[in-house]
């Protein structure tokens, strides 16, 4: 079963490596993150099932937090540039460059 | 007989003060130079007098030399340590040095009192007393030098005074350019002297002339040598084929041109031969040939291109080239050809020098004009200098019993003895000759006045005239007195070997008769075409031959195209490829990583999901190379 | 025991140069009397110590000094000289106070005869501040024993050169400045990279040379290494093709910041073959000797003919100089006594030689702004004083016998061709092609004098004035200098002659002992 | 016998730096919380820069005393061995320059909410106001930045990570002027580095699920006795490396960072710049050696390779810069380049390893002090719209103000490893342990080795061009008209710009006592 696990896994974080990669909005892109982020998670319990220590699973939370955090901080940039430039696009943050 | 040993010079007396003769005149130089304007009152007086101070050491030395015995007549003298474990710094003081040191101190400072007079009026004549001094030091350096070394010194030094006064009226682009075409011609033939030592130094161990053996056999390396130093011989002495810069030199001061191109400087390449005479052109060998072909081809060079001038100091600069060639005929004889040879050039120095301090007589009184067709009739005007140049071209033509009869029959002879063929050329130079300078009497003393409207000839001052006086005395008596009982190569002897029989004289024997006759054929050639006709006063077209001579035999012509037109184009070629080939290199490929790097830096495009991307492709790409690294 | 000579030679230029920087604002005058004093203190305590190099104790070093530095890498204040390092050291100390002299009102702004400026006012107290710390890294070069300091001192003095010439050169100063920084710079990278794999290898755990002599003996790594070094001396020389930098930094520098450059530093190349290049690495030396021998002929030939084609004056002279340096690079590794002590003599020669020919073009140009040589013609009739100067260093820029250089490169031809370290044919020939320098030497001297000095007088030449006292002060040395070692060279050679052969030495060739001459008849 | 919880063992003397800073954050948010507005910055500054100190002065307490632990402590979560300590007084210092540099006043927005150009952000700015939020959120850096390092397993190094990362993220986004740039710089930043994290984190994933820990020394020992070609392993590694790569900016993850420290105001870019890349070359090495030292035969080619790429993208792009603060951006990936080179030359044999460690902490001191100071000086230079950052307008600066271009010059050639500043000791010294470890090692690694340093040169050279061409600039360039003028700086920036220059010539004078230490800190080496 823990294949089965793990291509779910893998699955989860390369749709939230290419969502990053397709999506324009700010918030999506932010919400893929998420996702591979949880696909991490889901490998870690499912490795930590496959060990039999608790290791894996103590990490999944550590990194629920982390990524809490993350969307404190992601989402206090992104409402900033958006009430600056009235969208949410990553593309139309394109001022720096060369 | 090979020439005595020399041996080191201990005892006092002047042969030790010897450096004197060097010393006075390049004092004289120096303080000229560095005190510059402030001896302008006086500078001409100080040249004179360190020039004649000079000329008195060396008179006492040569008495002093005649109280030796024969076989301590070679008398090395050590003045310093120079290039430690290669050579020292030394002088040679035996008869040939001495004769020469006699020629260029006696008549160096005959045209140093010449010269008063006649840059009386040149305001740099300061200038001209320190580089005219600073010649005749280099000069007698040369001459005096017991090593290959200082000889060169003073070879490059002699040729930097001939630079420095052919091209003393700078401010004329023909002078400058003369003056550099001189001393860069003279450095093709430094080069063959360069390159001689470098095998004499690598072959004997030594460059000093005191350890060289004289040799009996050739073999390849002397040979080369021997070459060599001919090259540097040619270069210095105007020969074939490097002579074309003497009649350009010719743009330096009258004076400059007696000294320096006509009775010194350009003796040197015949001493050269005559000094390494016993080390590399024993009688016989092929470089002994070498040189005497040479001769004899400039010797006729000489002649043609003496035959056509209408500026009459290059009729004389083409003569000298001729006269030249004689001595270097007879500087490739062995012992015999070196007394004709040398008595020859002594001779030579006095006539040729009494020619040319005349023709700068005349110059100086027409103005500075040196057309001969605009001459005419002067030997009225001028008695004293028609009378001393008249007894110069009596005896450069070699009237009997005069100087140059002697000496230059002595080389005619000994070298039908030794190469016929080379001999006969050498009387037909000498009909040449008779040619060529009666026609430049005619032209210049004799018929009718073409002078220009400003002209108002005039005799020269006696501060002129008194050395042309000395010089014409010294080219009546001289050549009898070191000819006949061979005074000279007596003297010589223990310097250059004595030859296993001495020559006799033979005045009648079939090649002085027909040198006399030829000579005669040709004066009486010049009269009619010269004396008898009229000269248009306007150069005619003349015929292929005359144009061939005029132009120096095409011997410029032939650098030109040869050597100075391949010489710019190979410049051009080697700039353009320094600026657009190597450095163009070096700052394309500095164009290319800037170039590389404003192509990459539009990869950073500004959007975040393309460096996205970027990372998702490195992560791939780390995570490939990982699997494929680690499969290996 | 530790002698403080050369501690002492290094810490007065660069306590001068603190002291003119710390000058109060506006004393320039002072600032450059400041500078010359402690110049020419420099050259009296060089004279001294020059005075007792025979008797001072030392086998080959004399005067040394060493204290660790760095430990952590066997990096040592190690100083010392041999008879070679010392005349170089010589040559920096008079050549200094000469430039301070000529350099008097290089920073105040130039102005041409007719209005234009031709540089502008720049700090004076910078300029004699960064000239003296150049002076006491100059010194320090020569002088170190250890590996590392002499690349510390060989890199370290490319800035004071670079501010020099980017701040006080002509109108393409900058783009000469930086071309000069980075050709160095690239060269002494690589040199870095085989400084560490000589460190590395050896594993002496020591940078000080004479205990590295001998220790690398792999032949392939001495190749590798040899590289390494002799890329970075060959740019600093600069031999051809490495060359083109060399026209530019000397034609846009100023005249005083060129002699420094062309008569000091880019002798740290040809130093840096003959004391590194060799002595470390003596079988890749031999092994590389004959395409070295080529590239020097090139040099030699080349940069001559080049030099006949240039239009700039200083550019020309850089020629001449590259073509110089070809002379001593062949006398390097013509590996014979006579040949090595020529090019170490050609060192001292050249930089008096060549000094003495910039600094007079520099005082030409000062008159006319210009340095194209058609801008100039008859001046002699105008200066005559000046002309004469430039005369006689174009002279000793053509080796005339009887000037200094001439001995130096007669010793370098005469040595090479005579050298029989490996079958004579080669060098051999090297030797006669590199003779035929002797024409084009004439031609491009002669023909730069005749354009420039020579004729009529041109226009703008009339107003010249002739050199003032300073700078009649400025080349007299010089000249007299030039003169003195033409006929006397014996007290620079009979310090050169031990050093040349302990580098023979360590090199093991068979030296046919200075005093016996040559292999006989 | 009886299962009991037992209390865990927290060394507090050793990780007490860690804790002062921390605890100082926290007191930092708490005086946020409560303190009035015109009270908060005379408390937060203080509390910030001696916390910084103090947590120095601990470190250095540790160190004259000379207990350094020999083995992880909190339980295995952190190892404070030698290099950890010598990487904390370094991240200390640097840091606590940079908040010198960031209190200097007029780099931070007055309201980060306010729209830029709004009536908003002019009130503001009028009455004053100043987000003092910056002091702690620069403390919680600091001490992610301590963790990052001295973490012994990666959860520890994750949270670190990102406890070092999201202040960051926020303090990029709060520049006074320019702030379409900062926040964009801000935002950049963020999702590239939330998205590397998540590569972080999935490899950590599979090294957990090959190694069935994530303690470094657990999952060596399991490569020891595992097999090397498990894909989890490998893609564990490489998404590992990535995560790290990321961080110091090595090709091809360098595309933030010229945008990013472009954008952030210049306090922060200094401090991204050096303390950021001395944290997170410290925890590459710790992965890379201690994690995962017994697969070196498998990463290094791929390192060599990115080490590579990277020095020659650095100083390639580099040279056509115009932006002063982008172009060292450049130089700084150039930088890292040559750090990686000194990971490579980590090599297991004792000795070796002492010297390469040694050169990689000398490397990261004299980089990261000469590179706040050179942004230090940056923000002197100023227009009427802020920072004169564009190059062309640094023209003749050497005319305007000698001795600041002058000081700023010799950081240049610093950077350049130019002999005599401390930069040339710095290259030296890594280039020194790159060839050295290859000889141990054998000829064939000795020639890639010895390869790579020559790659370095090159770049050297190459990046020497730029760092010559703003000297150019300054020195030898006419003045540009109504050319920038040169802030009077505060005690604080003067402290900055002397104590870097002090610490850059002082060394590059005489580097012994640092490499000493350095060599002292390396000799403990990692401990696992």
């Amino acid at each position: 079963m823990t294949t089965q696990y793990l291509i779910l896994s893998g699955l989860l974080f390369a749709i939230g490596a290419v969502g990053v990669l397709i999506r324009r909005n700010a918030i999506v892109v932010f919400m893929c993150v998420e996702l591979m982020l949880n696909a991490c998670n889901l490998a870690f319990v499912t490795f930590a099932r496959q060990v039999g220590n608790l290791e894996g699973q103590i990490i999944a939370f550590f990194v629920m937090v982390v990524a809490a955090a993350e969307v404190v901080v992601g989402l206090a940039i992104i409402v900033t540039i958006f009430r600056t430039r009235r969208s949410a696009s990553v593309d139309d943050a394109n001022l720096l460059k060369y | 007989m090979d020439p005595v040993e020399i041996i080191q010079h201990t005892a006092g007396g002047v042969i030790g003060m010897s450096w004197l003769m060097i010393a006075f005149p390049l004092l004289g130089a120096t303080i000229l130079l560095v005190f510059n304007r402030y001896t302008n009152r006086w500078g001409h007086l100080l040249g004179v007098a360190m020039s004649l101070a000079s000329f008195v050491v060396a008179v006492l030395a040569f008495v002093q030399l005649l109280g030796l015995p024969e076989a301590q007549r070679r008398q090395a003298v050590h003045l310093w340590e120079f290039i430690p474990g290669m050579v020292d710094m030394g002088l040679l003081v035996d008869p040939l040095s001495i004769a020469f040191a006699l020629l260029i101190t006696g008549v160096g400072s005959l045209i140093h009192i010449y010269s008063i007079g006649y840059m009386a009026h040149d305001p740099d004549r300061r200038r001209f007393f320190a580089y005219l001094n600073l010649f005749v030091a280099a000069m007698l350096l040369l001459v005096l030098a017991d090593n290959y070394l200082a000889l060169f010194i003073g070879w490059e030094g002699v040729g930097l005074a001939s630079y420095l006064l052919i091209g003393f009226w700078q401010f004329k682009p023909s002078a400058a350019v003369a003056a550099k075409k001189a001393f860069v011609v003279n450095r093709v033939g430094d080069f063959g002297l360069l390159v001689g030592m470098f095998l004499i130094w690598t072959t004997f161990g030594t460059l000093a002339f005191a350890e060289l053996k004289p040799i009996t056999s050739e073999n390849p390396t002397t040979l080369a040598i021997g070459l060599l130093l001919l090259l540097g011989a040619c270069g210095k002495s105007a020969q074939l084929p490097l002579q074309s810069w003497l009649l350009d030199a010719m743009e330096g001061p009258t004076p400059v041109s007696a000294l320096i191109h006509a009775a010194t400087m350009v003796t040197a390449g015949v001493y050269l031969v005559v000094r390494s005479g016993a080390f590399f052109f024993p009688e016989g060998s092929g470089a002994a040939l070498a040189v005497a072909i040479v001769g004899a081809a400039t010797l006729l060079a000489g002649a043609i291109i003496g035959c056509a001038k209408d500026d009459i100091k290059k009729g004389l600069a083409g003569s000298t080239m001729s006269q030249i060639g004689y001595m270097m005929l007879g500087a490739g004889l062995g012992p015999v050809g070196y007394a004709f040879a040398i008595g020859h050039l002594i001779t030579h120095g006095f006539f040729k020098a009494d020619m040319f301090l005349g023709a700068g007589s005349v110059m100086h009184a027409m103005n500075d004009e040196v057309n001969m067709r605009k001459y005419g009739g002067l030997r009225k005007y001028m008695p004293i200098t028609f009378a001393t140049f008249f007894i110069g071209y009596l005896a450069i033509i070699g009237f009997p019993l005069l100087s140059g009869y002697f000496t230059k029959d002595g080389i005619i002879e000994s070298a039908i003895h030794a190469e016929p063929v080379l001999g006969w050329l050498a009387v037909l130079g000498a009909g040449l000759t008779g040619f060529y300078m009666s026609r430049m009497v005619f032209m210049t003393f004799f018929g009718e006045k073409r002078w220009d409207k400003e002209a108002h000839p005039h005799e020269s001052p006696a501060v002129m005239t008194v050395p042309l006086i000395v010089l014409s005395i010294g080219s009546i008596f001289l050549g009898g007195y070191l000819v006949l009982s061979n005074t000279l190569l007596l003297w010589l002897a223990p310097a250059v070997g004595r030859p296993a029989e001495l020559p006799g004289f033979h005045p009648f024997s079939v090649p002085g008769l027909s040198t006399l006759a030829l000579v005669a054929v040709g004066a009486a050639f010049a009269w009619f075409k010269y004396g008898r006709a009229e000269v248009p006063a306007v150069q005619p077209r003349g015929s292929f031959l005359t144009t061939f001579a005029r132009r120096d035999l095409y011997g410029d012509a032939l650098n030109e195209s040869l050597i100075m037109r391949p010489g710019q184009w190979l410049t051009r070629l080697a700039v353009y490829f320094d600026n657009r080939g190597i450095d163009g290199v070096v700052n394309g490929l500095a164009a290319g990583i800037g170039g590389s790097s404003g192509r990459l830096r539009r990869l950073q495009t500004g959007f975040a999901r393309t460096y996205a991307l970027s990372i998702l492709f490195g992560a791939a790409i780390l995570t490939g190379a990982l699997l494929l690294v680690g499969n290996i | 025991m530790s002698s403080l000579w050369l501690p002492i030679l290094m810490a007065v230029p660069v306590l001068g140069a603190v002291v003119v920087a710390l000058l109060p604002k506006g004393g320039t005058t002072l600032a450059k009397q400041v500078t010359l004093l402690v110049s020419l203190v420099v050259l009296a305590l060089t004279l001294v110590m020059a005075f007792q190099f025979p008797n001072a104790a030392g086998d080959r070093f004399k005067f040394e000094a060493t204290y660790d530095w760095i430990p952590s890498f066997g990096v040592h204040f190690g100083v010392g000289v041999d008879g070679i390092a010392l005349v170089l050291i010589a040559l920096s100390a008079v050549l200094v106070p000469i430039v301070v002299l000529a350099s008097w009102h290089d920073a105040d702004g130039v102005k041409a005869a007719d209005g234009t400026v031709i540089a502008p006012k720049r700090s004076v107290k910078t300029y004699f501040s960064l000239l003296l710390v150049l002076e006491a890294m100059m010194i320090g070069v020569f002088a170190a024993t250890d590996v590392f300091l002499f690349y510390v001192f060989f890199e370290a003095m490319l800035i004071p050169m670079y501010f020099m010439i980017g701040s006080y050169g002509g109108a393409q100063r900058s783009y000469a400045a930086v071309k000069f920084l980075l050709y160095s710079l690239f060269g002494g990278l690589l040199m870095l990279v085989a400084v560490i794999g000589l460190y590395v290898v050896a594993g002496k755990g020591t940078f000080m040379f004479p205990e590295l002599v001998g220790a690398i003996q792999d032949p392939a790594t001495q190749k590798w290494l040899f590289a390494g070094f002799f890329i970075a001396f060959a740019i600093k020389a600069p031999l051809w093709p490495v060359h083109t930098w060399l026209p530019d930094a000397a034609a846009q520098a100023p005249a005083g910041a060129a002699v420094l450059l062309v008569g000091v530093l880019d002798k740290v190349g040809t130093f840096g073959m003959l004391r590194f290049c060799l002595e470390l690495f003596p079988d890749a030396a031999k092994a590389f000797t004959t395409p070295i021998i080529v590239l020097a002929v090139i040099s030699i030939i080349y940069g001559a003919i080049v030099a006949i084609g240039q239009t700039d004056m200083k550019r020309l002279i850089a020629y001449t100089s590259i073509s110089h340096f070809g002379f001593i690079v062949m006398g390097v590794f013509a590996m014979s006594q006579v040949a090595q002590a020529g090019a170490a003599l050609y060192m001292v020669n050249h930089g008096f030689a060549t000094g003495a020919l910039f600094l007079a073009a520099g005082f030409l140009i000062a008159r006319r702004g210009s340095p194209h040589i058609a801008d100039y013609g008859g001046v002699q009739k105008v200066t005559p004083v000046l002309a004469g100067f430039f005369l006689v260093a174009g002279l000793a820029g053509l080796s005339l016998p009887g000037l200094s250089s001439f001995v130096s490169e007669f010793m370098v031809m005469i040595g090479t061709y005579s050298s029989d370290a490996f079958g004579s044919g080669a060098l051999a020939a090297a030797a006669i092609v590199s003779a035929l320098a002797v024409i084009l030497a004439a031609v491009y001297i002669l023909w730069m004098v005749q354009r420039a000095m020579n004729g009529p007088t041109a226009e703008p030449v009339k107003a010249f004035k002739d050199l003032n006292a300073r700078e009649v002060w400025v080349l007299a040395p010089l000249v007299a200098l030039i003169i003195g070692f033409g006929f006397f060279p014996k007290p620079l050679l009979d310090v050169i002659n031990p050093a040349v052969t302990s580098t023979l030495t360590n090199v093991q060739v068979d030296i046919p002992g200075v005093a016996e001459k040559g292999a006989g008849q | 016998m009886n299962p009991t919880i037992e209390m865990p063992t927290i060394e507090y003397a050793t990780l007490a730096p860690l804790l002062l800073v921390f605890g100082a954050a926290i007191i930092g948010v708490l005086v946020e919380a409560f303190a009035p507005r015109y009270l908060r910055r005379s408390f937060q500054v203080p509390l910030t820069l001696l916390s910084l100190i103090g947590a120095f002065a601990l470190v250095i307490v540790q160190v004259v005393r000379g207990d350094v632990e020999t083995g992880p402590v909190a339980m295995g979560a952190l190892a404070v061995d030698g290099p950890a300590l010598f990487i904390w007084g370094v991240i200390l210092v640097l840091s606590a320059v940079c908040v010198l540099l960031i209190n200097d006043e007029g780099h931070f927005v007055a309201s980060a909410a306010s729209v830029p150009g709004s009536s908003d952000e002019e009130a503001s700015e009028k009455a004053g106001h100043e987000h003092t939020e910056i002091y702690p959120l620069v403390l919680f850096a600091v001490g992610g930045m301590l963790m990052f390092p001295a973490a012994n397993d990666l959860l520890t190094m994750f949270v670190g990570l990102e406890v070092m990362s999201l202040p960051l993220y926020l303090l990029c986004g709060l520049a006074r002027r320019r702030r379409l740039l900062s926040q964009e710089a801000s935002m950049k930043y963020f999702l590239l580095g939330a998205f590397s994290s998540a590569f972080f984190l999935y490899g950590a994933a599979m090294l957990y699920g090959y190694a069935g820990t994530v303690s470094f020394a657990g999952i060596n020992q399991a490569l020891a006795q595992g097999s090397l070609l498990d894909p989890l392993l490998l893609l564990g590694a490489s998404l590992l490396g990535v995560g790290l790569l990321f961080k110091i900016g090595a090709a091809p993850f360098q595309a933030w960072k010229p945008d990013v420290y472009q954008g952030a105001p210049t306090p922060i870019t200094a401090l991204m710049a050096s303390g950021t890349l001395v944290a997170a070359v410290g925890a590459l090495l710790r992965v890379f050696w201690v994690g995962l030292g017994n697969l070196d035969w498998d990463w290094r080619p791929v390192l060599w390779v990115v080490a590579a790429l990277t020095m020659i993208v650095g100083a390639v792009i580099a040279i056509t810069q115009t932006d002063i603060k982008r172009m060292l951006a450049y130089s700084s990936i150039a930088h890292a380049g040559f750090l990686l080179v000194g990971v490579l030359a980590t090599y297991d044999t004792g000795a070796g390893n002492v010297v390469s460690l040694q050169a990689i902490l000398f490397y990261l001191l004299v980089y990261g002090v000469a590179t706040v100071g050179a942004f230090a000086v940056v923000t002197l230079v100023r227009d009427a719209g802020g920072e004169a950052n564009h190059l062309s307008r640094w023209a003749g600066l050497g005319k305007r103000a000698p001795i600041l271009s002058g000081v700023f010059a010799f950081f240049l050639l610093a950077f350049a490893g130019i002999p005599l500043t401390s930069g040339f000791f710095g290259k030296y010294a890594l280039f020194t342990a790159a060839i050295g470890s290859g000889r141990e090692a054998g000829d064939a690694l000795g020639a890639w080795m010895t390869g790579l340093v020559v790659v370095g040169v090159i770049a050297s050279a190459i990046a020497a061009f730029f760092y010559v061409r703003v000297i150019v600039l300054m020195f030898f360039s006419e003045p540009v008209a109504d050319g920038p003028t040169i802030a009077v700086p505060s005690t604080g920036t003067v402290a900055v710009i002397a104590l870097s220059l002090l610490v850059t010539v002082g060394v590059g004078l005489f580097p012994e006592p640092v490499l000493q230490l350095a060599n002292t800190a390396a000799s403990s080496l990692f401990v696992r």
